[in-house]
């Protein structure tokens, strides 16, 4: 665990088997279930392989945004869409000022970052006032900023021609293609390709090598001072209070670093998938990241890199095995359901959890 | 102890008024299609001829006038139903009018209607057939649904 | 003391200013809009008919203290399932209506004791809470009419089946069901269709609500919404009363399911309810409803205002700006908006309760210290 | 029904222990209908125990039960909840008021006892489904209230009343209750204005005159004499005193209350130092803290360098308000300057630069970082306010894991914490340890000035001794000034050199700790609120 320190290794293990919990247990179960069952079924086990590290390089870094908002006792960031909105900002003024390639990412995620601040800093500053209510009160700001910005894409003056609708010349197109921007910007760096040698193994080494850079960083943070009175904090308010910390200060630093890690998360899906989802595409994409951290072992105040990491390879796991394994196997396609089932039941068991700190 | 039993009698008898409610809705909610056919009907060897025009009125409202060989349909809430035909046996000739009351089968979603046979007092197998919808040959796509925009759209 | 002094225009401004807003919008936007009057009114007419009796089954979990309830979704599911095995048995008309009520009573009662009793694990986080299992249960849905109905749940009707011979179809008609409640005793005043026998029913579901605040049930649901230890103290079970709340909601929720889909006359499956309680939440708090205050006033008055906007804003929207995309993204961030405002003065208003409490006593600490050193 | 003789209530050998720590012992007394009964005693005297074992409360049962008998009227009772006792006709008014803020006087006298009409949902659905009986709610509120003999608004929503009238709310509440027999009232006047005490004091007379017994609880021993018929004063569970109100007064109950005797040498053996030549490192001019149920009022005091001060005084009187207030912690107001320069109030972060410490009466919610490891709970502060444990590497400053880890190690031996190791959390230990680490954490904060807040709540005997001579060392060694605050007298007596006693949130005098507990328990009681 990323963020308590030097644990015995007998309480660490013991640690980690009750904070894994039952959940966590069957997922993990099923998914080795669904691993088994590809090569029985007929499919190629290294494609398996391939689809989770490709998916998990795609998502991790919105993952990774939880953690600062979880730290600081903010709860889950249902909030997400506002740093995904920041993101989609650069990523369109990138292209529409003309950057291409590679350098298009830098920019995009260059010109994101003000936007990150700005927004993260006034969602910031509306948590504080409300505290004890963040998450529903974080879903709903993400909603309203998403349907916002739907008609700002609608009305804003962009006019590069691979993004604005062809017939009428304006208004941003739903989906707009990466290629020739920064489609697979980071993915192709470095990538290892194995199908020389006949098997099916992809790693964008270059996508994950980003994400552990930005997990690095966020480890790194949180063992400085700022980064343990942010924790703190999450931990009992009224301790850190009493310690002399600015408890408001630090819920600030941390929703505007989440923020920014959801504006970068997105830019880095983007990157994978090769599209800019604009309009109603947002709407659901906190869900995702908020469940793959609970299944990491995360609860709604404690969640370490670890936890990111373990959960986004599960939960992406799952997401991505289910619909072929079953396909193959029953000719019955039940992905959709479980992914919602387990998506939100994860939640849920996160939510109804009895937490000491409950208000 | 007595107030339990006595509630639970109660508790009971409206459980029991809510299913014979939903009973007696699964009898007289029933809808049929039924389809009116004027033409000639045989049964057992005998020809029952069909006369030049019918005009079937279905609970007080005139559905359709049937020629010769042609057909009409009417949906009916319920298995029962009061028909009238006007009957025209030759072309310019005179009307009878005539009321029956009509009781389809409860099971049946569809049946078919021989006027002929059914006026002339056949028993039922042969007047009655049930309606088999030819499998559907139209593809999947389905009208879609009706909106007022709230409640749809994005998932 | 307090509430005299409140009595002036300013206060009551503030107090209302959710509701005083949408008058603004909509009288800024309906000749914007260019409809003509009588259609806009038989269409708000329809559109309360509709929704109202939705809305109305949010008022009891607000009286509970359990908040905005996102699980009234599983009502609504419950009312579709339930419509969907009527008609596929094909009854019809009226008895096709009242037969899914009845049927909806079972399931329904049956998710919002599932819904509740998670809801008591939850104290305090209720809404979130119900917001996921709404969620949830959508998945739990889909299992049931995607893969279970047709292949365990006889389906009859191969016009409601997929073509791969299980699961339905993505719509539902409702076609000999069609507005059969609506048109019963309609009564149509210059062109504008008015349902008289689904407002009777409104009608009698608003009586009940007034007859019900009175009954002890009632009474120990405000005592649980404002105080549960209080309450509990005092011998109430409060996680019952809770559950029953949650129940009676449920129940509500899928009869007014069943009335809004009558007036649709089909209904897309999956997605019917899907965002269904979200947009009764937004027009309930347009009508001046908070997360712990709600009367019938807030669900009519929320229902006109928020319908209104509803329809005139895509219209006016493309007079504006030449795209009546325009309108209908704005209408979706009002109702967003809305909620997150409501929910935002919810928990502000809570904190600054217990501040200004502070710094009453504060003061009034201060006075004596003064009165004491002079 | 009643018998001759018998009297109405009887208590035969109450024995009360949790887990092995004696509360309650031998307790016994009568009590006869009509009968007004005043109880007293120190804070942790066990009458609030008491009360909960008349009253049925599931912490008794939840905690082993008790020994011994209660009877009323002769018959031998056992209450398993409150409703057993609500039953068997024991009202008790407690003194957080149990009232739902949005319902009016009549609807909370009647809560969950509501009048009801019959209804025709009610045979189907339950009877929750019977309408309430407005006007004869009306009528049985109206007249509760006339038994009582105060007047108050029925219709008036309690959130609007006055605070007075909430508790007589609460009163009618109990007297509503047709069976009524034994009402107790835990501090009823506490929050009461002097007149609204004084009526209250009238229905209580008028309450026994109509046969209902009272037990009424309060520090006000004036308001005792007057009022009631006998007293009982309690003390370290046992009932030291039983008599008849006309037959005591006010400095012989006192004395009662404090008094002990004189058997141990314990307190002789030790020193009281003088520190009346030292210079005030610390001085507190009109302070005032809003600190809920421990407000402080107008509190002048000064604090010499090198001493240990006991802040002593009852629960609810403000003397956990002081160093919550000076420490920030509560919205506070006045001047406080240390060392000669003024403090910041409302603002943690000043006093803790100002290097003043604080170890909270509160050890779960404000005290420790329950999730957390011991390490963290003991560096923490000191790394935030004084920057220690950390190291640079490249451009971060990290937390220096292995200074870290020393320190805590040594405050581990040097304190005796029991614990697996520094890096257990903090939740897995007793009571007592977490209270060291608590002590640990200051003391890293190496403070010149250290709060102690109620250090030995809640934890056994021997833990406390080892706190307190850590306390002491920590004076006596390093010559830093200790502020304790406790609510036990006999506990500053043995530790402190001087102590202030706190009544009615003001300072109600400063005694050498070498003077008797009689001279202080009169000081307790002097101005109570």
């Amino acid at each position: 665990m990323g963020n308590t320190t030097t644990l015995g290794n007998k309480t660490k293990l013991k640690e980690l088997l009750d904070s894994f919990g039952l959940p966590r247990l069957i997922i993990a179960g099923f998914l080795l279930l669904l691993l088994i069952a590809a090569p029985i079924v007929g499919l190629d086990f290294a494609t398996q392989i391939t689809n989770i590290i490709t998916r998990f390089s795609w998502n991790a870094v919105m993952v990774l945004a939880m953690v600062p908002m979880v730290h600081a006792g903010c709860g889950l960031n249902f909030g997400l869409p506002l740093g995904i909105v920041s993101g989609l900002l650069g990523a369109t003024l990138s292209i529409e000022l003309g950057f291409t390639g590679f350098t298009s990412f830098l920019v995009a995620i260059l010109i994101a970052t003000p936007f990150a601040l700005l927004l993260g800093g006034g969602y910031g500053w509306l948590l504080n006032k409300i505290k004890g209510g963040e998450m529903m009160i974080a879903t709903y700001v993400g909603f309203s900023s998403v349907s916002l910005m739907c008609m700002m894409w609608l009305l804003l003056p962009y006019k590069h021609p691979t993004m604005v609708w062809g017939f009428s010349a304006k208004g941003l197109r739903t989906v707009i293609s990466l290629e020739g921007f920064y489609d697979k910007a980071l993915a192709n760096f470095l990538t290892i390709d194995l199908k020389k040698f006949g098997v099916n193994l992809v790693i964008p080494t270059g996508t994950l090598l980003f994400f552990a850079l930005l997990a690095f960083l966020m480890w790194a943070f949180l063992h400085t001072k700022t980064g343990t009175a942010m924790t703190a904090v999450g931990s009992n308010p009224a301790f850190a209070r009493a310690a002399g910390i600015n408890v408001d200060k630090m819920r600030f630093i941390s929703v505007i670093m989440s923020t920014w890690l959801g504006a970068v998360g997105i830019l880095v899906y983007e990157q994978g998938f090769g599209f800019v989802q604009l309009y109603t595409a947002p709407f659901w994409m906190a869900m995702p990241a908020v469940a793959a951290i609970l299944i990491g072992g995360a609860s709604v105040n404690k969640a370490s890199i670890g936890n990111v990491i373990i959960g986004t390879i599960l939960y992406q796991g799952i997401v991505t095995m289910t619909p072929t394994v079953m396909n193959s196997a029953f000719q019955m396609d039940m992905s959709e359901v479980i992914r919602i089932v387990v998506s939100n039941g994860m939640i849920l068991y996160a939510l109804t959890r009895k937490t000491e700190r409950g208000r | 102890m007595k107030t339990k039993t006595r509630s639970w009698i109660i508790r009971s008898a409206f459980v029991l008024v809510l299913v014979l409610l939903a009973v007696l809705m699964l009898r007289i909610g029933r809808g049929h299609t039924i389809y009116f056919d004027n033409r000639a009907l045989e049964y057992q060897g005998a020809t029952t001829a069909a006369p030049y025009k019918i005009t079937v009125i279905v609970n007080g409202e005139q559905i359709s006038k049937l020629y010769e060989k042609e057909r009409c349909s009417v949906t009916n809430i319920g298995d029962k139903l009061e028909l009238t035909v006007e009957v025209m046996q030759q072309k310019g000739g005179s009307e009878t009018t005539s009321v029956y009351s009509l009781k389809v089968p409860h099971d049946l979603d569809g049946v078919i209607i021989n006027l002929p046979g059914y006026m002339a007092g056949l028993p039922e197998e042969a007047y009655l057939e049930e309606f088999i919808p030819a499998p559907s040959t139209e593809k999947d796509d389905e009208a879609p649904p009706t909106t007022d925009d709230i409640g749809l759209g994005e998932v | 003391m307090k509430t005299k002094k409140n009595f002036n225009l300013g206060s009551l401004i503030s107090a209302n200013s959710v509701p005083i807003l949408f008058v603004i919008i909509c009288a800024v936007m309906i000749p914007l809009s260019g409809l003509p009057a009588n259609y806009l009114l038989n269409e708000v007419v329809t559109r309360l008919g509709r929704n109202t009796f939705l809305i109305l089954s949010l008022l009891i979990p607000i009286m509970a203290g359990m908040g905005l309830n996102f699980g009234m979704t599983l009502g609504a599911m419950a009312g579709e399932m339930a419509l969907i095995m009527v008609a596929d048995w094909q009854i019809w008309g009226i008895p096709g209506l009242v037969l899914a009520t009845i049927l909806s009573i079972p399931l329904s009662i049956l998710l919002g004791l599932l819904c509740g009793s998670i809801l008591n694990r939850a104290k305090g986080r209720e809404m979130i809470t119900s917001y996921f299992i709404a969620f949830f249960m959508n998945g739990v849905y889909q299992l049931i009419v995607l893969y279970m109905m047709g292949s365990i749940i006889p389906i009859m009707h191969s016009t409601l089946k997929l073509p791969r011979g299980y699961g339905i179809r993505n719509t539902v008609s409702l076609l000999q069901m069609r507005q059969s409640l609506d048109n019963a005793l309609a009564v149509s005043i210059n062109g504008v269709k008015i349902p008289f026998l689904t407002l009777i029913i409104i009608a009698l579901a608003c009586l009940f609500i007034v007859w019900f605040r009175r009954t002890k049930l009632g009474q120990d649901m405000r005592a649980v919404g404002q105080d549960m230890n209080v309450a509990r103290d005092a011998g109430i079970d409060v996680d019952r009363t809770r559950l029953i709340s949650i129940v009676m909601s449920t129940v509500f929720a899928s009869f007014g399911m069943i009335i809004y889909l009558q007036n649709m006359g089909n209904f897309p499956t999956y997605q019917a309810h899907t965002n269904i309680g979200m947009f009764c939440i937004a027009a309930l708090l347009v009508g001046g409803a908070s997360v712990d205050k709600a009367s019938i006033r807030n669900v009519f008055l929320g229902v006109i205002l928020f319908h209104t906007m509803f329809i005139v804003a895509p219209a006016a929207g493309g007079k504006i700006t030449g795209d009546s995309m325009i309108g209908e993204y704005f209408r979706v961030f009002m109702s967003y908006g809305v909620i997150t405002v409501a929910l935002v003065m919810y928990e502000a208003k809570k904190r600054k309760e217990n501040r200004t409490m502070g710094q009453q006593l504060a003061n009034e600490q201060k006075a004596e210290e003064e009165g004491k050193t002079a | 029904m009643e018998k001759n003789n018998t009297p109405l209530l009887e208590l035969r050998n109450i024995q009360k222990d949790f887990f092995g720590n004696q509360v309650l012992t031998d307790i016994n007394f009568t009590l006869e209908a009509g009968q007004v009964l005043g109880l007293v005693g120190e804070n942790g005297a066990g009458k609030s125990t008491l009360m909960k074992i008349l009253f049925g409360m599931d912490v008794i049962r939840e905690t082993g039960g008790y020994k011994g008998d209660v009877l009323l009227n002769g018959e031998k009772m056992q209450f398993n909840t409150p409703f057993d006792a609500l039953k068997a006709g024991i009202g008790m008014v407690h003194q957080e008021f149990s009232l739902i803020p949005g319902f009016t006087a009549t609807e909370n006298i009647l809560l969950n006892r509501e009048p009801i009409k019959k209804s025709v949902f009610s045979e189907v659905f339950g009877e929750r489904m019977d309408t309430l009986n407005y006007k004869e709610m009306d009528r049985r509120a109206e007249e509760s209230i006339k038994k009582m003999g105060v007047d108050i608004d029925s219709k008036m929503v309690v959130s609007d009343m006055p605070v007075g009238h909430k508790q007589f709310t609460e009163i009618a509440r109990e007297l509503s209750k047709e069976n009524l027999r034994l009402l107790i009232l835990d501090e009823p006047t506490a929050v009461l204005t002097e007149r609204e005490a004084q009526a209250l004091l009238d229905s209580i007379r008028s309450m026994a005159a109509q046969g209902i017994a009272v037990i009424f609880i309060t520090h006000r021993l004036q308001e005792i004499l007057s009022v009631c018929d006998k007293v009982i004063i309690m003390r370290d569970g046992y009932v030291v005193k039983d008599v008849p109100a006309k037959e005591t007064d006010v400095r012989e109950i006192t004395r009662a209350m404090v008094g002990r005797e004189v058997k141990e040498g314990g307190n002789a053996a030790r020193e009281v130092r003088d520190h009346s030549d030292a210079r005030t490192i610390m001085s507190i001019r009109k302070l005032w803290v809003d600190m809920p149920g421990e407000i402080v009022r107008n509190v002048n005091l000064d604090i010499k360098e090198g001493e240990i001060l006991g802040i002593g005084g009852l629960a609810g009187q403000g003397k956990l308000g002081i160093p919550n207030g000076v420490m920030g912690l509560y919205d506070a107001g006045g001047t406080v300057e240390f060392d000669g320069k003024a403090i910041d109030l409302n603002n943690p972060r000043k006093c803790l630069d100002a290097q003043l410490a604080f170890v909270s009466e509160d050890r779960r919610s404000v005290g420790l970082l329950l999730d957390e490891s011991l390490e963290w709970n003991v560096a923490f502060p000191a790394m935030q306010i004084q920057n220690k444990f950390l190291k640079k590497i490249g451009f971060f400053t990290w937390r220096d894991e292995k200074a870290i880890a020393n320190v805590t190690n040594q405050y581990i031996d040097e304190l005796k914490i029991k614990c697996t190791g520094s890096a257990q959390k903090a939740r897995e230990l007793s009571g007592g340890n977490q209270q060291k680490v608590c002590l640990a954490k200051a003391f890293a904060l190496e403070p010149r000035f250290l709060f102690v807040s109620e250090p030995t709540r809640g934890i056994d005997v021997g833990a406390k001794a080892l706190v307190l001579e850590a306390l002491r060392k920590f004076n006596r060694e390093s010559g830093v000034t200790v502020v304790m605050i406790s609510s036990e007298l006999e506990e500053l007596r043995m530790i402190c050199d001087r102590i202030a006693i706190v009544s009615g949130g003001k300072i109600a005098g400063i005694l050498p700790a070498d003077h008797s507990s009689e001279e202080f328990g009169m000081l307790m009681v002097s101005q109570v609120k």
